[in-house]
Parts: structure tokens; sequence; C-alpha cells
């Protein structure tokens, strides 16, 4: 197999488990609270649904309204093509490390943020100001996360980092390596919409962030951007999963490893996903002003994950 | 060069005051700009080496002297770049001025301050340096008090050229500190300054510090910034900021690396703590800001910050003996710079656009203005991808290198050293961040939505002359980001030598990937661009083909039931950086003033409520005000011995006269 | 006549002149100043007539005669003048009261000794003697200018600075070049023509010439 | 060699006549008037020339007049500003508030006043040069108030007897400096030319020059200006016809000055510089910081510019005290202050003359009112800013370094200060009078343009001094420091 097939093969592998991951966690917290809940493969319905419905749109958008879903979906989508989502090292490598999945969707989020104010809504607006409070709080966290692990790595590269555990195996328990994952985990609630700081299953809309901000989507752009978002949700569980637990991912690009790999990483998933249901049922959403008690708190793990790997190096 | 500019100079005075002076004056800038683009392409790329001498100019103070090496070149280079758009730019802005002298004044002063400007980098001696420096300020402070009419700008003025003369003051103690007598080349500056004493040494660069960190915005320095940058004429605010603070940068540069040859680890430890400094409240300021034009000078005092988290880096590392790590640092500040010039310029211009067009900068009075000028926004937000570091555009290339620039920080023996770099890369992070929600709501208050006022709905589209400058600038960014593996080791062939007599250079140009130094890491702004661009045409054609055919439809903006929208409903610019002021509280200190107005009849029917917020100006009120109400009583004591009393006045005279010669009898006897 | 005899006549004219300048701080009335200075002048010019018959220098001569035309009599006319002018207003309340004035007008001249130290020492002139004296006049007169309330005061108070001052030259140095000597004499003559005019004009338009009302310019 | 000298010294006095005699309204006698003042401006360009071409020029019995290169510069100042105060006294663009006996007691006094300070400054005699200092007393004094009133009384009354006091210390002074000579040498008629000063000054007394000094300083730092003594100047200054305000401030603290640098020679030679320097640095940096403070919340524009007067005289006290280098900075800064103070003081009588009030507070939109007027006015105080491309920017700088060069960085960071206090202080002032509406009753528009052209010449000047410093003053600059800069 050509190592250059390896990228679209990356991206269809997310694009189809990401619909999935999310309805596998809907699925768990059902469960979890007593429900019967709605089946794993429900959010593939809601897409379909979604693709086939027609489109309203607002009379006061502007074309920047339409272009958002697409460039939201396409920057999430080049970010599966940079994570070692099935093996190390991939072939794009080079393109880009960590910091360039971070700000690429970064940039899908200012461009949500943009088309949330777009419809001049008053709920957009506010959702769109929040998000871009949580996402610039979030920021500081990931960066000093990933510098614990570049750190630690001697490189911000991600298959490097994915590397260096598969060959120290004795590093994934280094306390820098645990707060980073601890940090990146919080940090990953906080940028997927995810409780306790937004709800994503709310639909009162004075207590929405990212909801409010898509209120005024609907049909194929909706499908676009609720992909994008579980996309998203995929990629830091990757990142969480892949980075921290590199084991199953492929060294060899054969396609029995990737197949293994495939598995794997639907497991790491699925625990991941599990951990973030349990989250989920005990904890009640934040007040929005006390978000960056939390998001300090990840700072603060963070910190120390960066301090720990210089110091005990 | 000059004759460009002088041309242009000229054309403004002798055109009179219509089209054709507009166009003659601005033509003389382009000219000029072009000489400039050449004179930096030559010495840079080509390394070939430009000495002019004037022994005869100045003759008594040791005549001028004029070189350009790879350092100025860059600076110069960076100052033609924006150059030019911005005087296309302006000859379609200021149509304003037609038939009044204030188009002679702005045609003739803008040459002048680029003419002045250029010369800054090429300067090679101190009083040459400090005579076109002092030019630079003088008419960029002329172009600042062009619409003395309006409010708060002859404030700006005075603001403005105060602080470059508490700066210039530093700079003649730095530069006499260092050389007194002598030649004052820059040559012999650095012969000079290598057998100065430490203390000396370290006076100089404070002085240093304190002059070109002013001239650049550094906070706590910067308050001139915020008045003077948004009073002056937009094309001029583009190059205030997009290029004058630059030299402040290449100020501190110049004598700090280059005449001193970097000094003790405290130097750089502190350039860094007053970039995060200033990056970071820079960018908070920005946010709460109501004022498009100050929003964007705000940003500038955050992008100075992040240049200077970068040069304070090179310092550090130089004096850290980690050479290659420095040069990676200066290479990242120096593109930062580059690209700063570009993006702010266009943002400016932008700016300038919306002004022009609906006659205020308070974005709460804007918004919609995408519909009626679809050039203008979309090349403001060009603009404002690029500023918040995002891809695919240069701001996030530059950013990702002083990431990547300061991560070798952590490594150092000193833990000191290594918490503060931790501490700047948080900063830098959350800096970026924050940009991120500033220009959302930069760009998304002013130009999206409802318009909320009439001038905002009745917006034209600008002047060609002015799009194609923006659309160069614009163009810029974009070249910027792609050509990055281009640029970077040209940039770091400059930054090489002043960072360490052996540094080996970062490896910049493998293909079209970045390495940083011994691989750590790699990217590519190129391949990043294009499978963005490529993923999201996918991505459309995806959903033209296989999606639902079913047109859209239109329909109101879901208001909760309510059925009309209208724009007093919106989220407003102050609203937007609500969470952010309410989560910094401890920062802004923001007071608030809620007034409501009962109906008469009844409590329960409110018939308005006002609300007015403003946030502390910590800087003015604990900084600068004591030290003005000092002068102030200074002054007020001193005016008190001009009692009008003709018998007092005699006494000082003879109380003088007295003490001279007790202080004689006692002394005198050697 | 012998340097000691010199030595002793100098200090006895330049008490006299000293005198009559602490004359000012003591008496208030405005004749008794004119009258004070009248004395001082004559005193001068006999001082100079008596070092230009020691020295036997013809110039000296000349000046003295200069001084006592100009100074005891010419000015003293146009002073008594301006003194029926304005009335006898007197100097009523002085900054400084008369006891302190004299105490201070005595520091003064124990400072001038002082100061006075190195020039006495340096010099073998036998009129040397007096300078220290023709120092204090000039302290003294300094102190008038500072104290005194009333325009004509100060005048008089600046004429017996020019006293002091020549008083000194002459006795240190037997006397300046005749060319200078006669240009400060003009200048003397003119300034104080011009002050003379400006003490009319403040008379005029203030109504008084008590120089406590010209408080107007301050800051 | 009297041709030189009279052609620089009788035309003022033939002016001063004709004045006298001619009717003041009559067209020929302004005239004349302004040629007379040409011709000495020419005759002093012509000493100039002389003393660059490598001649020291002596007129009189004992040398009684000597032009060197100090002189040269003093008289072609004084000559200039002179010059322009007969081309546009009393009143710039203002005459018709002036009756002809007015005028005519203005040109008469004026042209003296002219008179006396080019004896002053070419006087070889120290006593001669002290008759004319005193001299200039008397003539400016005469015309202060030249429209009585109470202030302008007061003001003459300040100026006539501080100035004459401490002219009077200075005589004491010059009196001491001659007893020690004649103690040493004995009676010379020429013992007080000051070249023979200067040649025997290595043999003086030094508790006798220093305290021969102590009185010069005071008394001719009454007339420069220099703090405490300078109280008289702001009341002077403000109160005094434009004409002459300019030609105190431009001029007569130079002439003071000048009086001030031939006396440091002398004691610099007997005593070595560092006492005159320690008591220069010590006056110099008082009047720089009292003048500095009074500018930040002074109210009247003419008082203004006489405490910047203040400020530079203490500017170039320091200066003096700072070696050759120093001395030469000191000098060209005296060419600038000259040419653009009185430039100052010329416009600031036609703003006076315009807005009727010399209150800051009252003059506002000035750029609108009288943009010509303006545009200078905003010119000359950039230059007294110290801003470039203006000759006071360089001599500024070179009186720095002069400073660092001597080790006295603190002294120059307090200088620097003191700058910095009155650089944004006079700034704010600018401001408020250039801009804002122009207050109702006050006439737009400029009027009598040509009258303000002469003053083109000093823009034009200061542009020359402060970009290229033509070789000729750059050679009499240094000859200057070679006579008195040791």
């Amino acid at each position: 197999m050509s190592v250059w097939l390896l990228a679209p093969l990356q991206a269809s592998v997310a694009l189809l488990l990401a619909p999935g991951l999310i309805g596998a966690i809907r699925w768990m917290k059902a469960r979890l609270q007593n429900r019967r809940g709605s089946p794993v493969w429900q959010p593939y319905l809601e897409l379909r649904k979604l693709f086939a419905k027609e489109v309203v749109v607002s009379s006061n958008a502007s074309w920047l309204f339409h272009a958002a879903p697409f460039i939201v979906f396409g920057s999430t989508v080049t970010v599966t093509l940079l994570v070692p989502l099935l093996a190390v090292p991939l072939p794009f490598a080079g393109a880009g490390d960590l910091l360039v999945v971070v700000y690429l969707l970064l940039l899908g989020t200012f461009f949500l943020a943009l088309a949330g104010l777009d419809p001049g809504s008053p709920f957009g607006g506010m959702g769109a100001s929040r998000e871009m409070t949580v996402a610039a709080l979030a920021e500081p966290t990931m960066a000093l996360a990933i510098f614990a692990l570049a750190w630690g790595a001697g490189s911000t590269d991600l298959g490097q980092i994915a590397s260096r555990i598969l060959t120290i195996p004795s590093e994934a328990l280094a306390p820098g390596h645990v707060l980073a994952f601890a940090a990146i985990f919080l940090v990953t609630l906080a940028e997927t919409g995810r409780l306790p700081v937004d709800n994503p299953g709310t639909h009162l809309e004075l207590t929405m962030i990212h909801e409010a901000m898509v209120l005024e989507y609907s049909g194929r752009y909706l499908a676009l951007i609720e992909w994008a978002a579980s996309l998203k949700l995929l990629v830091f569980f990757t990142l969480l999963a892949n980075l921290f637990v590199p084991w199953g991912v492929a060294a060899a690009l054969t396609p029995g490893a990737l197949l293994w790999s495939v598995l794997t990483l639907a497991l790491k998933l699925l625990a991941l996903g599990g951990a973030v249901a349990v989250v989920e049922t005990h904890i009640a959403k934040l007040r929005l002003f006390r978000v960056p008690e939390l998001l300090s708190a990840s700072f603060i793990l963070a910190l120390l994950a960066v301090t720990a790997s210089f110091l005990l190096r | 060069m000059v004759s460009g500019y002088a041309a242009g100079a000229a054309a403004a005075l002798v055109f009179g005051t219509g089209a054709l002076a507009r166009w003659a004056s601005a033509l003389g800038a382009i000219v000029g700009a072009a000489a400039g683009v050449a004179l930096a392409a030559g010495a840079w790329v080509w390394g070939a080496a430009f000495v002019l001498e004037a022994p005869g100019l100045l003759g008594p103070a040791g005549g001028m002297a004029f070189s350009l090496d790879g350092l100025g070149a860059v600076f110069l280079g960076l100052t033609s770049l924006i150059a030019a758009p911005s005087a296309l730019y302006g000859a379609g802005y200021s149509r304003t001025w037609d038939g009044r002298p204030a188009l002679r004044q702005v045609g003739f002063m803008l040459n002048v301050f680029l003419l002045t400007m250029s010369l800054v980098p090429l300067a090679d001696g101190a009083l040459t340096f400090l005579l076109f420096w002092e030019g630079m300020s003088l008419s960029s402070y002329f172009l600042v008090l062009t619409e003395a009419d309006g409010p708060d700008v002859v404030e700006a003025g005075q603001w403005y050229l105060a602080m470059t003369q508490i700066g210039l003051a530093c700079l003649l103690g730095a530069f006499l500190l260092i050389q007194s007598g002598g030649p004052g080349s820059f040559a012999s500056l650095r012969a000079a300054a290598a057998e100065l004493p430490a203390g000396t040494r370290d006076a100089v660069f404070a002085l240093a510090l304190v002059g070109f960190g002013g001239k650049a915005g550094l906070i706590p320095l910067h308050v001139w910034l915020p008045r003077a940058h948004p009073a002056a004429p937009s094309h001029v605010s583009a190059l205030m900021s997009g290029a004058m603070i630059k030299m402040g940068v290449y100020g501190l540069l110049r004598v700090g690396l280059d005449v001193l040859g970097g000094g003790p680890a405290w130097w750089g430890a502190l350039v860094i703590g007053l970039g995060a400094l200033s990056a970071v409240l820079g960018i908070l300021y920005a946010l709460t800001e109501d004022d498009i034009k100050r929003l964007l000078a705000y940003s500038s005092v955050e992008n100075i910050g992040v240049i200077m988290l970068g040069v304070g880096a090179a310092f550090l590392f130089k004096s850290l003996g980690m050479p290659q790590a420095g040069a990676l640092a200066l290479a990242a500040a120096l593109f930062h710079a580059v690209n700063h010039a570009a993006f702010k310029g266009l943002l400016f211009l932008g700016a300038g656009a919306v002004l022009h067009a609906t006659g205020t900068r308070d974005m709460n009075h804007l918004g919609g203005l995408i519909r009626g000028m679809p050039w203008t926004a979309a090349l403001f937000l060009v603009g404002s991808v690029a500023i918040a570091g995002l891809p695919p555009l240069n701001g996030f290339v530059s950013e990702w290198l002083l990431f990547q620039s300061l991560l070798p920080g952590i490594g150092v023996p000193s833990p000191l050293v290594a918490v503060l770099m931790v501490l700047a890369l948080g900063m830098l992070a959350l800096t970026a961040g924050l940009a991120a929600a500033c220009f959302v709501k930069a760009f998304g208050i002013t130009f999206l939505a409802i318009p909320r006022s009439p001038e905002a709905l009745a917006a034209h589209e600008a002047a060609w002359s002015m799009r194609v400058g923006m659309v160069a600038l614009a163009g810029a960014c974009l070249a910027l980001s792609v050509g990055a593996s281009v640029i970077l080791p040209l940039l770091s062939a400059v930054a090489v030598p002043l960072v360490g007599p052996a540094a080996p250079a970062p490896v910049f140009n493998v293909g079209v990937t970045l390495r940083t130094p011994e691989g750590f890491a790699r990217m590519s702004p190129l391949l990043v661009a294009a499978g963005l661009g490529l993923v999201v045409l996918a991505t459309w054609l995806a959903v033209r083909l296989f999606g639902s055919r079913r047109p859209l439809r239109v329909g109101e903006t879901w208001g909760c039931g309510r059925v009309v929208q209208t724009p007093r409903m919106e989220y407003t610019s102050t609203a937007f950086a609500e969470p952010l002021r309410r989560i910094f509280a401890a920062f802004y200190r923001p007071s608030e003033d809620v007034s409501i107005d009962f109906h008469p009849e009844s409590r329960y029917f409110v018939q308005s409520i006002s609300y007015r917020s403003a946030i502390e100006p910590w800087f003015e009120r604990y900084l600068y005000a004591p030290v003005i109400a000092r002068v102030r009583l200074w002054s007020e004591r001193v005016l008190a011995l001009q009692s009008g009393s003709v018998h007092a006045y005699l006494t000082y005279l003879v109380a003088v006269l007295v003490l001279l010669l007790g202080w004689l009898a006692v002394t005198g006897r050697r | 006549m012998s340097p000691q005899l010199v030595s002793q006549l100098s200090v006895g004219g330049s008490t006299l002149v000293l005198l009559a300048g602490l004359m000012m701080l003591w008496r208030r009335g405005v004749n008794a100043h004119i009258g004070a200075f009248t004395a001082q002048s004559v005193a001068l010019a006999a001082t100079t007539a008596m070092v230009g018959w020691f020295t036997g220098d013809w110039q000296l001569w000349a000046v003295a005669v200069l001084l006592l035309l100009v100074k005891a009599v010419g000015i003293p006319i146009l002073l008594k003048r301006m003194a029926r002018r304005f009335g006898t207003e007197r100097e009523l309340e002085p900054y400084v009261n008369t006891a302190t004035s004299l105490l201070l007008g005595g520091l003064l001249v124990l400072l001038a000794y002082v100061v006075t130290g190195p020039l006495v020492s340096v010099s073998q002139l036998p009129t040397r003697t007096g300078m220290p004296l023709a120092m204090g006049l000039v302290f003294v007169s300094l102190l008038v200018i500072i104290s005194r309330k009333k325009a004509l005061t100060q005048v008089l108070g600046f004429l017996m600075l020019e006293n002091g001052i020549a008083l000194l030259a002459v006795l240190g140095t037997h006397g300046i070049p005749i060319i200078v000597e006669i240009g400060v004499f003009l200048d003397v003559a003119l300034g104080f023509m011009v002050m003379q005019v400006f003490v009319y004009q403040i008379h005029e338009t203030f109504e008084s010439i008590d120089v406590e009302q010209l408080n107007r310019l301050r800051e | 060699m009297s041709a030189p000298f009279l052609t620089l010294l009788l035309p003022p006095l033939l002016a001063a006549a004709g004045a006298l005699v001619l009717p003041p309204r009559w067209r020929g006698s302004w005239a004349l008037h302004a040629a007379l003042a040409l011709v000495s401006l020419l005759a002093a360009l012509r000493l100039a020339s002389l003393v660059l071409d490598g001649w020291t020029p002596t007129w009189g019995p004992t040398d009684l007049f000597r032009v060197d290169a100090l002189s040269a510069l003093l008289a072609a100042c004084v000559a200039f500003v002179a010059a322009l105060a007969a081309l546009l006294g009393p009143r710039l663009g203002g005459e018709q508030h002036y009756t002809p006996p007015q005028v005519r007691r203005f040109r008469v006094f004026a042209a003296l006043f002219a008179f006396t300070m080019l004896v002053a400054v070419t006087a070889n005699n120290v006593g001669v040069m002290w008759i004319a200092i005193e001299a200039t007393t008397i003539a400016s004094a005469v015309i202060v108030p030249l429209t009585v009133s109470k202030a302008s009384v007061e003001a003459s009354w300040k100026y006539i007897l501080i100035g004459s006091v401490g002219i009077a210390l200075a005589f004491v002074g010059t009196v001491l400096a001659y007893f020690d000579f004649v103690t040493l040498v004995g009676q010379r008629d020429y013992a007080l030319n000051w070249t023979v000063l200067l040649a025997n000054a290595p043999v003086l007394h030094q508790p006798v020059i220093e305290l021969a000094f102590v009185f010069l300083l005071i008394g001719y730092g009454t007339k420069a200006g220099i703090a405490p003594m300078h109280t008289w100047l702001p009341d002077a200054h403000s109160e005094a016809p434009a004409a002459l305000s300019a030609m105190m401030s431009g001029v007569l603290l130079a002439v003071a000055l000048y009086a001030i640098v031939r006396w440091r020679a002398v004691v610099a030679a007997a005593v070595g510089p560092a006492f005159p320097s320690r008591l220069l640095v010590g006056l110099g940096l008082l009047s720089l910081g009292i003048a500095a403070l009074s500018l930040v919340i002074q109210r009247q524009y003419k008082r203004l510019l006489a405490y910047s007067s203040i400020e530079h005289t203490g500017l170039m006290c320091v200066g003096l005290a700072l070696g050759p280098l120093g001395v030469f900075a000191t000098m060209l800064h005296l060419i600038n202050h000259t040419l653009a103070k009185s430039m100052m003081f010329f416009l600031s009588g036609r703003i006076l003359d315009r807005y009727g009030t010399p209150e800051i507070g009252r003059v506002s939109g000035l750029l609108r009112v009288m943009p010509l007027t303006a545009g200078l006015f905003a010119t000359g105080m950039i230059t007294l800013l110290g801003l470039p491309p203006f000759g006071m920017f360089l001599s500024k700088f070179t009186l720095l370094r002069a400073g660092f060069a001597g080790g006295q960085g603190w002294l120059m960071a307090a200088v620097l200060g003191f700058l910095a206090v009155a650089f944004v202080s006079l700034l704010g002032h600018l401001h408020r009078m250039l801009y804002g509406a122009a207050p109702a009753g006050v006439r737009q528009g400029e009027s009598d343009c040509w009258a303000v052209l002469p003053l083109a010449v000093c823009v034009v000047a200061l542009v020359v001094l402060g970009l290229i410093v033509p070789a000729p003053v750059t050679a009499l600059l240094d000859r200057i420091v070679e006579i008195a800069g040791r």
C-alpha cells in the first residue's frame, strides 16, 4: 500500500468513527443515568437527515455564513491528516506538528464564531463571545501541555512524541506525562463543548455556548458543523489516546497492523468516551464565570507538567 | 529613493490641493518605496554593500554617514513594503482634504515621514541615526495633527511628542555614554562599547530600552500609542503601526546586539518580561476597546510585545551561549516584525476605509458593512485571520516559529530562566488565544450582522486606489506565509552574525518545509495552506455533488419568537468583551454605571436604561499622573519665587552673592 | 607724606564714607538721606584728592573734582528737587527695622573684612587698609536697596553703591584709567537721570513712590 | 583699521540722530533707519570675514577696540537682530498702536541700544565693555514703558534697579581684577585690556581672582538672566514692545554672556578651569531648573518665551563649563538662540496685536487666524524645543556630547531631565495656541504678509545651521574655542 494513501485513509476512518463516538458517549451516558438511550448509530441518521433537509438562512446573513461550515469542516479534516490516528510516522508529518493542529482547530472556532455573529442574533453573539473566551483561556494550557510533551520527546512533532513512549514505555508514567494528560483532558472538555463547561444537550438558549453559536444553522450546513464538532472531539481523544498511550498504533504500514491500529484506537476512544460520560453524569454545568477557574486549574496542571518534565530530566 | 520621496514632497507643495497633488505625491512616495525595496533587496539578498558618507553635512558633529547591512535592510525592506500600498491608498483616502491646506500638509509630511523613516535603518552613526529618528517622529507628529480639530487629536499629539522626547533624551544618553567623542559611526561605537565597564553597559542598555521601547510602544511606555495612532489619517496609522514602531525594535537590536554585542542574562530576561507584559496587557486592552482604530493600536502594543519576546530570547540565548537558539529567536522576531507590518498595515487601511465610508470609528455604531463594502470586508477578514495567528496566513508562521524558538529556553540549566521561559510561552499562547477573540470581535461586530446606525447602512465601497493598496498587503500576507521557507533563510542569515560570532544557521530550507535547529520541529506553511484549501474545496464539491439539491430558503433570524429583528437586539462590541472583562476584572477594575429611568407613574415600567462602563487606566493613573502632579507642584513652588516684590528679587541676588562669598571664604584658602 | 599717614588718612576717609552710608540705615527722613549722601560724596572726593596728592597723579585730582561736581553738587540738587516734588515721605516701615538694620550693617562690615582679607594681604599699597571699609559700604548699600521701600531711597542706595565701588577703586588701585573713569561717570549720571525719570513715572502712575505697590507682575 | 569699526559703530549713532530729527511717520525715515542698520550688519560680516582671513582688527588708543572671532560673531548677531528690529520695530504689524513721539523714542533708543551692545562686544578694554553693558540697561530701560501703564512702569523699574545693582557688582569684580593686576604689574593704561589681562593671567593671585569672578558672574549673570538673578527678565520681556523684547532676549542676554565668556577665559587661565566651571554649572543648572519648572503652568506667552530664554542661558552656562567642545556647542547654541528667540518675540508682538491679550488661554486657533504667523511661530517653537532639522538639535547634541565626554553623565542626566520638562510644557502651550476655535471678535486672515517675510531669513538660517553648518561658521567657532575654550 502506498504511503500516500494513508492520509485519505486516516481521514476516512476519522470521519466514519466520529459520529459513532458521539453516539457511544450519549448511549453510555444514558445508561449511566438509567435511561435506555438512543442507539449508538443515531448521529449517523441525524447527519443523513440533515444533509437531505432544506437550508433556512437568515435574511441578515452574508456570504461568510455560507462559507463558514466548509472552512470549519475543512480545517478539522485537515487536522485528521496530521494526527497520528493509525500509524507513526505519518507521511505528512513534515507539514505540521502539534501546534499546527491546535491552530487549525482554532481557525475553525474563529470562523464558527464569526458565523455566529453574522445573522445578528443575540444568541449567536452570546455564543461567539463565550466560545472565544473559553478558547482563548484554554490556549495557554494547551500550549504548555504540548511543550511538556515536546520537551520530553525533543520535538513538537506528533509522530516523535508517540514513538518516544513506544521506545521508552516507562516514560508514559513520568509525572510530567501524567500531568500533561490531565491538563489536556480538561482542555478537551472545554474545547469540545462538554460538561462542565458547556452542555451539548441543552436547549435553553441562555446556557448555551456552542449550540447558541450555531443556532441559525440548518440542513447541510448544520450537518457539516455537527460532523466537524464530532471530529474535533475525536481528534482530541486521539491526541489523548495516541500521544499518551500510543500502544497499538501501527509502526509499519501493513494492512494487518493498520487494522489492529483501528481496533485499538476504537477501544481507546470508547474508554475515553466512557470517562467523559462518567464525568458528565456526575458533574453539573459550571457557571460561565467559574469556567476560568477550571481552566486555570488545568493551566496549573500544565505548568506543573512542564516543570516536572524539565526538573526531572 | 531620496529623490523619489523628495519629489513626492515637492509635488505635494507645488501642485495645489487637488487630485493632481494627491497623485503626484503618492507617485513620488511609490517611486521612493520601490527604490527602497531595491536597495534593501540589494543589500540583503545579494549582499551588495551600500555605503555613503556625507561628511559635509553636519560637519561639526562628525558628518553624516549611511550604510546598509542585513539588519538595516530588513527594516528598510519592511518599511518600503508597506510604504507603497499605503501611499497608493493615501491617494484615494486624502480626497477628504481636497481644496484644503491639510492636503498639502499630508502629502508633504507623508513623504518626509517615509524618507526619514527609510533613512533610520540606513544611518551609520549616532548623530545621523538620531537626526532621522527625530525627523521621523516629528513628521509623523505633524501627520497625527492633520485633523487637529477632532476630539483628543491635539492631546494625542502632545502625548506622542512628549513621550518621543523623553525617549530621545534616553537615547542621547545611551549613545553618548558609549562614545562621546570620535567619529560616532556604528563601527567605532562597537569598538568603544567593547571597552566600557559593565555598569556603564548596563546603563546604556537600560537607557536604550526605555528610548526604543517607548517608540516601540512597550508597556508601560505605550501611553502615546493608542492615542496617536487612531488620531492620524489611516494610511499614516498603518505606516506608524506597521513600520515606525518597528524602528524601536531595530534600534534595540542595533544598540543591544550589534553595538553592545549582548550582555548579561538579565537584559534578555527583562526584555522578555516586558514583552510578555505588553503582549498580554496589550491584547486585553484591545479586547475592551470599542474604537476600532484604538483596538488596532492596542493590538500593535501586543504584537510589539510578541516581537520583543523573540528579541529578548535572542539576548538571553546569546548570553547563555546558545547562539543557534538565539538566531532562531531573532529570525522569528524579525519575521513577525515583517508580518506585522503587512497585516497591521492592511487592517489599518481597512479601518480607514470604514471610517471614510461611515465617519465613525465606534464599533457600536457599525455593523453589516460586509454588504456595502464587500472588498474591504474580505480584505479585513484576511488581515484578521493573519493577525490572530491562524493558518494558513503569515501571522501563524511567525508565531509558530516564536513558540519553537522559546522552547529551547526550557532546557537551560538556570531554573529561573527556565521558569521565565515557561511563563513567556504561556503568555504567548494566551495572547494568541485572546487575539483570536479580539479579532472575531473586530471583524464580526464591524462587518457582520445588521447595521447599527444609518451611516453604517449607507456605507459605500472604498475608492479603487484604496482597494488596490489593501489587496497588495493582503497578497503580502499570503505570500509571506507560503514563501516563508524562502524568506526565513534570509532572515536567519541576518540574525546569525548578531547573536554570535560562530552561530550555525538554523536550517530552514528543506524544500517547502521549515525545520528548526536539530530537527526539533517541522512545519510547511505551503503544505498546510494547500492541504486546507484542497480539503475545503473537496468538501464544497462533495456537498455540491452529493448533498441535497433543495434551494435555500431565506427567513428571519430566530429571536425567541419575537418577529422583528432590530439592531438594538444585537450583541455589541462592549457586550462581546463582557465575559473577558469580568474574568480579568481584577486587572481592568471596570467601573460600571447603570442608570434607569422609570416611568413617572410606575416603577414597573422602564423608560430607558443607560449603561456606561470604563476600565481603569492603570498606567496613566499610577505611573504618569503622579509624576505630572509632582512636576506641577514644583512648578507652583518655583513660580512662587516670582512674587512680584522687587525687594525679594534683590534679596535673591544679594543672598547668592553672600553665599558664594561665604563659600569662597570657607573653601578658598587652598 | 608718609605711607603710614596715608594709610591712616585713607582709613579715616573710608570710615567717614562708610558712616555716611550707615546714616542711611539710621535716619528716616528723605532730607537726612540726601544730606548723608552729599556728605559721603564729599568725603569720597576728599579721599580721592588725598590719594591723588600722595601719588601725584593728575588724573585722580580730575576725578576728585568730577566727583565733587557731579555727586556732591549736581545730583543732590536733583534729589532735593525730587524730594520737594514728592513731599517728605518718610521711610516709615522699612522691611527691616532700624535696630536690626544697623546690626546687619555691622555684620556686613565684618563680612567685608573677611571677604577682602586676601586683597589686603596681597597688596603693598598704603591705602589698602581702607578697602574693607569700601567693600563694607558696598554691602551696606545693598542692604539699603533691599530693605527700604521708597523708590527714592533705593536710588540713593544705588548711588552709594557706586560711591563704594569708586572708593574701592581709588584705594585699591589708585584710580582706574581715566577714560574708563569718565565713562563710568557718564553711566552713573545717565543712569541716575533715567532712574529719576522712572521715579517720576512711578509717582504719576501709582501716586506714591512706595515700591511695595509694584507687585502687579507676578506669577 | 578704522574703517570697519566706523562702519559698524557709526550707523547706529547716525540712525539715532536721524530718528531724532526726522518725522517718524515719514517712510523715508524708516527706510534710512533700516538702511543704516543694514550697513552696520554688513560691516559686522566684513569684520567676521577679516577675522576668518586671519586678521585681528584693532582700533583706537591702546587698542581700545579689538575684534577677534568671538567679537565678530557677537557683533554679527547684534547687528542682525538690530537690523530686524529696525525693519520691523517697534511692533511687527502694529505700528499704528504707537504715537509718532513713541515711535521716535523707540527708534532713537533702539539704535542707541544697538550701539551700546556693539561697543560692548568690540571693546578690548573690559572697563569699556562694562560701561557699554551698563549703558545697554539705560538705553533699553527707557523704551520698556513705551506706552506708560502700571505694569510697564513696574517692569522697567525692576529692570533698571536689578540690572543696575547687578552690573555694579560686575564693576566691583572688574575693579578687583584690575586691583590684582596693578598690584603685580603697576598702573598701566592698557591694563584693563582683555588681551593684557589674559596674557598676565597666570601670575594673578588666586584668591583675588576667584573673588572677582564671583562678583563678575553675579553681575553679568544678572543681565544674562542667570537664576536667581533672572527675576527682572520675564517682567521686562513681557512688557517691552516686541522689537525690544527681541533685541533683549535675542542678543542682550548673549552680550552679557559674552562678558562672562571673556572673564571666564581670564579666570581659567589664572586659576584653572575647575573653579569657574563649578560656578557656571551650579548656576546654569539652577537656571535651567527654575526656568523649566516655570514653564509648566505659565499663563502668558511672552513670559513663556522669556523663561525659555532663561532656560537656554542656563544651558549655555553649563555648556561653557564643559571644555573646548562645550564652548563650541555653546557658541553654536548662542547663534541658534539668537535667531529663534528674536523671531519668536517679533511674532509674539504680532499675536498680541491681533488677539489683544497676553494670556495663552485666550489665544486659540492661531493656525486659522494667522496661518503664516502661526507656521513661523510653530517653527520657532520647534527650534526652541530642540528638534531637527533646526540648528538647536545639533547644538544641544554637541553640548551633551561634550558633557558625556567630560564624564559628567549625571549632570547631563539632570540637564536632559529639565529639558524634557521644558519640552513637554512648551509643546502643550504651543498646542493650546495653535489649535481650537478662534475666540469671538478676532479678525481672521493674515495681514501685511510682507512684514513677516524678513523672519523667513531666520528659518532658513536655522535649517542651514541644523543640517550643514557652513564652513565659515565652523571656522569662526573653532577660532572662538581657541580664544576662549580653554
